[in-house]
């Protein structure tokens, strides 16, 4: 058949497009996603789910590799990996996923076309599929049209993609753990993989051009993590911009402020410069919409300029994270089903699985300053945590910042092993409005990391048990 | 007392054109080229005609041409007749919104594009789709522009038949009357200006003669004599009014042309080589910077004016079938084959061939869309093109339609 | 072999309907793509239609003679081969009608929630007030830091919405029709009657109260035991009655319809009374015979008379002049409509302390306006004046209300 | 509407005989949509007959007429061909009056088939009522039924100056309401179908509420009578419909009287948007009832560009568009 008909047309499979195309499913409409791909998108096939399956090959190889004697006692001789059963396994988790977003589609009763689709106009899209190989252009006709084309790295045009220099996409098809590679880019993506190959044995280079690793983040939070990176023997030299591989292509030439240039041999060069919205070759010129920046502009229901025509994900701006483009994909969902929605949210978490873990979530301290509210901060570090020096793993800390009139929780970040799962309380503390004595009034599991939380409020308000005030 | 001109039968009548007494074959003289408007005077009540009765080539304009250049002008026509029934038979079918035939005047198109060369203009109305064809425009295009499908060059845009193609010298057909025979005036001054020898051929029909841009294009033509043809296709009907209405008192419509210092010739315009030999005649005549000319082409609509109009709510019957000067594509085929190089078995041959590439051209038309059915040009072309760059408040609409 | 049918085209411009002359096919009957199948004759022209498809009739919609409306299904065939290139009008093709959605309502601008900025929420309260087109901002929060909870929402939903929430509130489409029966037709038709026959000329003068309210406490106070506490209505009406033995004329009813004015000599006060079922004027009969306290009582009686709906036919009659206080509603300045055929009424408005000069120095005094209007065809703006400059001096030195004047 | 404005003419011509009708192939044949059928036949080929194809040959003889003592009815085939008899029409027809300070007249009656619904693309399809209201001394005057097509016309014809008088084509053999999809109503199904005999006239400069309502005002005319109609049944917003009839001179106390009412305003029309007669009726609207406007007044017309052929039905202002419209000015 060469034309179809459909209520909601979703362009793009990844966490963004296939959760608007579930709930969309879920609440009667005629669904349609196309996904050139397979489902699942950068996050499930070749970001974040990967990513965290290789991080846990590497701490447990870490682990059983550990080169000095552990304090309790534990030596271990030896431990070999076999790399191509790692990818293999990363691989069987990512498929069972891939064929779990393909089942819930099929529940929700939404038609998934496999091929590349390229809008002809608001309501048109024309889709060269692949799937049925039948060759001629399937066009949808659709009186919805949810752009979730997502994000791509970035290339640097000194070090095009190609050969031993790969986006982080390439990572989780390497064959062997390189022996030397050199991470482009401080961003979290860069930290994270470069931890994990440094612990799998593989000697690692971050360079960054900018003063400092994870701009994202203030230098309270990455401060333990630098000291971390640095006793794994992951090299970071900040404030050096790379300037191209050197003629043989084996060795990454990079330059430092003060004009001094730097050679790195290198077996793989991991580019992570950052991302981009992906706005080409499907046709976003032909509707002409809105932009903000290199994004689609959207407003608070995930329309876009044109009427029937909403964006979500990546595409539709900062931050670039899955869980924002799930909730997205939620809302337009039951935006177009006709209910009343809107983008409702006081914060979305962003965690980076780097060891230790960074986690944060809400206002920093100097953002909150600077909107002119008087605040008030506690820290509690881990070295003070019993669960922590129970598990051996003491680096970082947990920080509150509430407001100092009526204590309500601005912001919550924290550093520290296993954080990344206290995420989900700081978030619920913010969304629900809780206020520094909500915390401290709720009993927290002993002994548990989590008690570094209302210990770090107690230090807010100056009730701290377990810490002598300085 | 008003004087309100009435044809001289109505429907129910029986048409009898024996009183009007046209020249006969041969007996209208062909003056030179260069000869002053003012020693043509007598051929504006002439007609220029070359076939007989018996199909034999009669007199002074007899062109002689090779047979297989008439041969080729007998498919021109063939084809645009097969072109025009197909039309309307889907026009019926509610394929396309509507079709205008040029059902019996096939040869003055045809033959007029002959005498024509790459760079010549034609300002067309909607019924010289013949000047395409001629052309070797491509069918199967102009189906996609009557069905508004994905292939129509003009988006769907423009009503069926107004066609528009400048590499094929076929200016954009307007649906107001007489708008394009002042342009094509202007078009041929340009010509002068920038010194090129090329020839605009402006077309209009005998009832379109009574608008005002005729007569400014007559003016303009008479004071600048740039190099343009000006054609009048008496095809006897303007819708329901028949032409003595536009024409007045004078007993010709070549005869306008004498009011403003013009030469004009009126020829039998169902006689394809009268055709040629006047339009020959002309062009040249532009093109060698004599000045301008008026060509009357006297025809027969014998079709309806549109698929929207049905003539025996104005007309007999029987008065096509009693027109004295014949069908077109009958008469040459008589004239072939009475030079002996057309059998008739050559003739059912081309007929049936002419059919086929006409129905495969329709199948494939059709395969990229009809008006209801199947791919059409996307709604946003509306607001493509109705100014180079997009103005912002044109952007705004277009975003709020939601294409 | 998927059954075809063919509509009736749209074969003029406009054309509505045309009438199936007669079929050139029978049903069974295998036809040719563009064989002629039937003809049809519109007020325009006669034409054949030519057969979209090549196949089998399998039903003929109408019969010769039949008006067929165009779009309308005119005959089915069946297919032989689905690749017949021709396709014939089905509205089901037709290309997408926009049906954009009617735009989903726009949520409620929900601000750019910044933890700590806009209303302390949770979630589920800011979804029920998204939903409910309710602006957070305008709930109060009864939670630590004014959270909002949702039994503040829930308490938000009972009250009456104070102000309209800038469109936020889904418009408010009910229509329900009153009869104007009853009181309220008599309330309607006295009102229109005043307006369109009486020119009113209203006259607005401040009254210092001070000295009268004192006066009033006083009595209240030495009489709260024995006697309903007395309100300003009476020292009003004995005001009146005061100016009105001076000035006649506003004593006085004007027939208009037969031309005559009958002025009275017993001073019978309508007391305009709001009552459940509209606005009565119960008549206070021959004023200008009781004291006070006689005044209070019988005020009180009429008043409650109106309120219970059990007041007679004769209390609500024949009142000389009205008097109309909307009591602590009373507002700065009123135009009273004059109870017709009487030519004057006395609107109070509220009292109010207000700075006024004493000749040296601002000084807190009680001050009440009263707006009254008159019967311009009877009373001239001088009487207007006057009277209520008498009824001004007798409220201001109330004393002068109670001494004789000199035989 | 095609038989009331072809009884409108047998009425006027039985009435009056210096009413005279003309124009291009509107003597024997009746014209090309019938609106003058038979009247060649009952009344003589000097009352009625057909014109050589020049529209300003049409007005400008119409006015000499005119200034004689006939009152000519002329038809212009397509309102898309009007423009060659602009200059007639308002340098002429317009301003005779009051630059021959009353001495000539103009006593005539212009009829245009207009606007789209009909597949006919830039050239039959255009609503261009905007270039009359714009011109002082022209009345413009846009039936919905055919109730008031045959009291306006005789109406028109019977007003001693200029009338131009505007057909919606697509009105003319049924009420259509935008929905194209659905086979089309004859007028016979329709209660405004019924036409008394003889004369009667419906006063120009007169609006008509088509459906009472309380939400929103609705100010339309000709075909987009139907269609806000249909829009009202279709969303079920209580909307109050108002069919201007004529559009200059504007009955403008039935206009701001229902606004008034409602509170919130939404105008239709085919013609495209910028400057057109909409404009004006925004304009109207914001000065006499500013502050009744619970909302900004949304406009539903045809967008800024040639009317196109093939996407008829994406261009032509439809009933979805007209509830969208509501539902913005609502608020909701």
């Amino acid at each position: 058949m060469t034309e179809l008909h459909c209520s909601v047309l979703v362009v793009g499979g990844g966490p963004g497009g296939y959760s608007a195309a579930i709930r969309a499913g879920q609440l009667g409409l005629d669904a349609v996603l196309v996904e050139a791909a397979t489902l699942g998108g950068t996050c499930l096939n070749v970001g974040c789910i990967p990513s965290k399956a290789l991080l846990h090959v590497a701490d447990a190889y870490a682990a059983a590799n550990a080169r000095e004697a552990t304090p309790f006692g534990l030596t271990v001789t030896s431990a070999q990996l076999d790399f191509t059963q790692t990818t293999s396994w990363i691989a069987s988790v990512v498929d069972r996923l891939d064929a779990g977003v393909a089942h819930l589609l099929a529940g929700a009763h939404v038609r998934h076309i496999h091929g590349w689709a390229r809008c002809v106009d608001g309501k048109t899209v024309v889709v060269e599929t692949h799937a049925d190989g039948a060759g001629k252009p399937l066009t949808i006709t659709t009186e919805h049209l949810v752009l979730a084309t997502g994000s791509r790295p970035v290339e640097l045009p000194a070090l095009p993609f190609g050969g031993r220099v790969i986006p982080s996409d390439a990572m989780f098809a390497l064959d062997d753990v390189p022996e030397r590679l050199v991470v482009v880019g401080g961003g979290y993506i860069g930290i994270e993989l470069g931890t994990a190959f440094a612990k799998l044995g593989a000697a690692v280079t971050v360079v960054e051009a900018t003063a400092r690793i994870l701009p994202g983040f203030d230098d309270e939070l990455v401060r333990p993590l630098s000291r971390a990176l640095t006793r794994s023997g992951v090299e970071v030299l900040t404030a050096t911009a790379v300037q191209g591989l050197s003629a043989d292509g084996t060795i990454v030439v990079a330059q430092r402020t003060d004009g001094s240039t730097v050679e790195l041999r290198a077996d793989t060069v991991l580019v992570t410069v950052g991302r981009l919205p992906a706005t080409e070759e499907w046709g976003l010129e032909e509707l002409d919409l809105e932009r903000s920046g290199p994004f689609v502009w959207i407003d608070g229901q995930c329309r876009t300029s044109m009427a029937g025509v909403y964006a979500i994900g990546d595409l539709s701006g900062e931050p670039m994270l899955a869980h924002r483009a799930i909730a997205q994909g939620r809302l337009v969902a039951e935006v177009i089903a006709g209910r009343r929605r809107g983008w409702d949210n006081v914060c979305v978490p962003a965690v980076v699985f780097t060891d230790p873990e960074i986690v944060s979530v809400g206002l920093d301290p100097t953002t909150a300053r600077a909107s002119g509210t008087e605040i008030v901060v506690g820290r509690f570090p881990f070295s003070a945590s019993g669960r922590a020096l129970a598990t051996d793993a003491t680096d970082g800390f947990v920080r509150v910042v509430a407001r100092a009139d009526d204590h309500v929780l601005l912001g919550i970040q924290g550093v520290g092993t296993a954080i990344s799962e206290l995420s989900a309380a700081f978030a619920l503390a913010l969304e629900m409005g809780a206020r520094l004595e909500d915390v401290a009034g709720t009993i927290h599991a002993h002994p548990t990391r989590s008690e570094a939380f209302p210990e770090a409020v107690a230090a807010a308000l100056g009730t701290g048990l377990h810490l002598t005030t300085p | 007392m008003l004087v309100i001109p009435e044809p001289a039968w109505r429907p129910g009548d029986h048409a009898d054109f024996s009183r009007d007494d046209f020249p006969s074959p041969g007996e209208t003289r062909r003056p030179a080229l260069a000869d002053p408007p003012e020693a043509m005077r007598d051929l504006a009540t002439g007609l220029v005609r070359v076939l007989d009765d018996e199909g034999q080539a009669v007199g002074p304009w007899d062109p002689a041409l090779e047979p297989s250049t008439l041969v080729a002008g007998l498919r021109h026509m063939l084809l645009v007749r097969e072109l025009d029934r197909r039309m309307l038979t889907a026009q019926r079918q509610g394929k396309a919104s509507f079709y205008m035939q040029s059902l019996g005047e096939e040869a003055v198109a045809c033959g007029f594009r002959a005498a024509q060369r790459p760079g010549d203009m034609n300002f067309p109305t909607y019924r010289q789709q013949g000047l395409l064809v001629a052309a070797g425009y491509p069918i199967e295009l102009m189906m996609a522009q009557v069905y508004s499908n994905e292939l129509d060059p003009l988006h769907g845009r423009q009503m069926p038949v107004m066609y528009s193609a400048r590499e094929f010298g076929f200016f954009s057909v307007s649906g107001n009357l007489a708008t394009q025979y002042v342009q094509a005036v202007g078009w041929a001054m340009a010509a002068a200006i920038k010194g090129d020898d090329a020839v605009a051929a402006a077309w209009i029909g005998d009832g379109a003669t009574a608008e005002s841009d005729f007569h400014a294009a007559m003016v303009f033509a008479s004071t600048y004599t740039p190099p343009v043809v000006l054609n009048i296709v008496n095809n006897q009907w303007a819708i329901s009014t028949y032409q003595a209405v536009a024409r007045g008192r004078a007993s010709t419509f070549a005869m306008r042309a004498h009011g403003f210092g013009l030469p004009s010739l009126r020829v039998d315009g169902n006689d394809y080589l009268a055709v040629r030999a006047a339009a020959h005649w002309a062009v040249e005549r532009a093109r060698l910077g004599f000045g301008p000319s008026v060509v009357e082409w006297v025809t027969y609509r014998a079709g309806a004016h549109s698929s929207s109009d049905d003539p025996s709510g104005y007309r007999p019957k029987d008065e096509a079938a009693a027109w004295p000067l014949g069908d077109p594509i009958e008469r040459l085929r008589v004239h072939l084959s009475g030079t002996g190089v057309w059998s008739d078995a050559d003739h059912a041959a081309m007929v049936d061939e002419v059919e086929e590439q006409v129905r495969v051209a329709q199948v494939d038309a059709e395969a990229h869309g009809t008006l209801h059915g199947g791919p059409t040009p996307s709604p946003k072309d509306i607001f493509e093109g109705v100014y180079q760059e997009m103005p912002s408040h044109l952007r705004r609409q277009r975003q709020q339609a939601g294409y | 072999m998927a059954p075809h049918s063919f509509r009736m085209p749209d074969v003029g411009e406009g054309v509505a309907e045309a009438e199936l002359v007669e079929w050139f096919v029978v049903v069974g009957q295998l036809v040719e793509l563009d064989e002629p199948i039937a003809e049809v004759l519109t007020d325009k022209a006669s034409i054949e239609l030519p057969s979209p498809v090549s196949g089998r009739v399998l039903r003929l919609m109408y019969a010769a003679g039949d008006k067929v409306l165009v779009g309308a299904e005119l005959l089915q065939f069946e297919v032989e081969d689905t690749t017949s290139p021709a396709v014939a009008v089905t509205p089901e093709q037709l290309p997408v009608a926009p049906t954009p959605a009617p735009a989903p309502p726009p949520a409620a601008p929900a601000p750019a929630h910044e933890p700590g900025r806009g209303p302390l929420a949770s979630p589920s309260v800011r979804r029920r007030a998204l939903e409910a087109g309710i602006d957070l901002q305008r709930v109060r929060g009864s939670g630590p830091a004014g959270r909002i909870e949702h039994s503040d929402l829930d308490a938000y939903l009972r009250q009456p919405p104070r102000t309209p929430a800038a469109g936020l509130r889904p418009p408010d489409t009910r229509v329900d029709e009153v009869p104007v029966l009853g009181i309220r037709r008599v309330i309607a038709e006295r009102m229109s009657l005043a307006k369109s026959h009486i020119p009113h000329i209203t006259y607005v003068e401040e009254v210092d109260v001070t000295e009268l309210e004192r006066l009033r406490a006083v009595l209240n106070d030495s009489h709260a035991a024995s006697h309903s506490r007395l309100t300003l209505l009476p020292f009003i009406v004995r005001a009146i009655v005061g100016a009105i033995s001076e000035h006649p004329e506003v004593n006085a009813r004007f027939e208009d319809d037969a031309g005559v004015v009958r002025r009275y000599g017993g001073v019978h006060v309508g007391i305009a009374t709001q009552t459940p079922r509209g606005l009565l004027v119960p008549v206070l009969r021959h004023a200008e015979t009781a004291d006070l306290w006689t005044l209070a009582t019988e005020i009180k009686r009429l008043a409650t008379a109106a309120l219970d709906g059990d007041i007679g036919r004769d209390d609500l009659s024949d009142s000389t002049i009205t008097v109309t206080s909307l009591g602590a509603l009373g507002g700065l300045v009123t135009t009273p409509v004059i109870n017709y055929p009487e030519v004057a009424v006395v609107g109070v408005n509220k009292m109010q302390v207000r700075p006024v000069w004493d000749g040296n120095a601002f000084v807190p005094r009680t001050m009440m306006n009263l707006s009254s209007a008159f019967d311009h065809r009877i009373i001239d703006g001088w009487v207007a004046a006057r009277f209520v400059q008498r009824v001004k001096v007798f409220l201001e030195l109330p004393a002068t209300m109670f001494i004789e004047p000199p035989a | 509407m095609i038989e009331a404005i072809r009884d409108a003419h047998a009425v006027a011509m039985t009435r009056d005989d210096t009413v005279v009708v003309f124009g291009e192939d509107v003597g024997y044949f009746g014209g090309v949509f019938r609106c003058t059928k038979g009247l060649q036949a009952q009344f003589g080929k000097t009352r009625c007959f057909d014109a050589p194809i020049n529209e300003s040959g049409i007005v400008g003889a119409a006015i000499g007429m005119g200034a004689n003592g006939l009152r000519p009815c002329v038809e212009i085939q397509f309102a898309d061909y009007m423009y060659p008899a602009f200059d007639q029409i308002v340098s002429e027809a317009a301003r005779l009056r009051h630059r021959s300070a009353g001495d000539f007249t103009a006593p005539l009656t212009i009829r245009m088939p207009f606007g789209g619904g009909i597949f006919g693309g830039q050239t039959h399809s255009q609503s261009p009522e905007a270039l009359f209201t714009h011109v002082a001394g022209l009345t413009t005057v846009v039936p919905s039924n055919p109730y008031d097509a045959k009291g306006l016309l005789l109406a028109s014809i019977e007003d001693d100056d200029p009338v131009i008088f505007l057909e919606a084509k697509r009105l003319y053999n049924g009420p259509f309401d935008g929905h194209h999809d659905r086979p089309v109503t004859p007028w016979s199904q329709h209660e405004l179908s019924e036409v008394p005999e003889g004369h009667y006239t419906v006063p120009i400069g007169s609006a008509m509420v088509r459906r009472p309502g309380t939400a929103v005002t609705v100010l339309a005319y000709g075909t987009m009578v139907h269609v806000a109609l249909a829009a009202a049944a279709a969303s079920g917003v209580d909307a109050e419909v108002v069919d201007l009839r004529t559009l200059v001179p504007l009955d403008l106390d039935t206009v701001v009287a229902s606004v008034e009412k409602t509170g919130r305003c939404v105008v239709v029309h085919e013609a495209t948007l910028t400057s057109g007669f909409g404009a004006e009726l925004c304009a109207l609207v914001q000065e006499h009832a500013f502050y009744s406007l619970e909302a900004p007044i949304e406009r539903v017309t045809g967008y800024d560009t040639p009317y196109p052929h093939a996407q008829e039905w994406v261009y032509f202002p439809g009933p979805d568009r007209i509830a969208s419209a509501f539902a913005r000015v609502l608020g909701a």
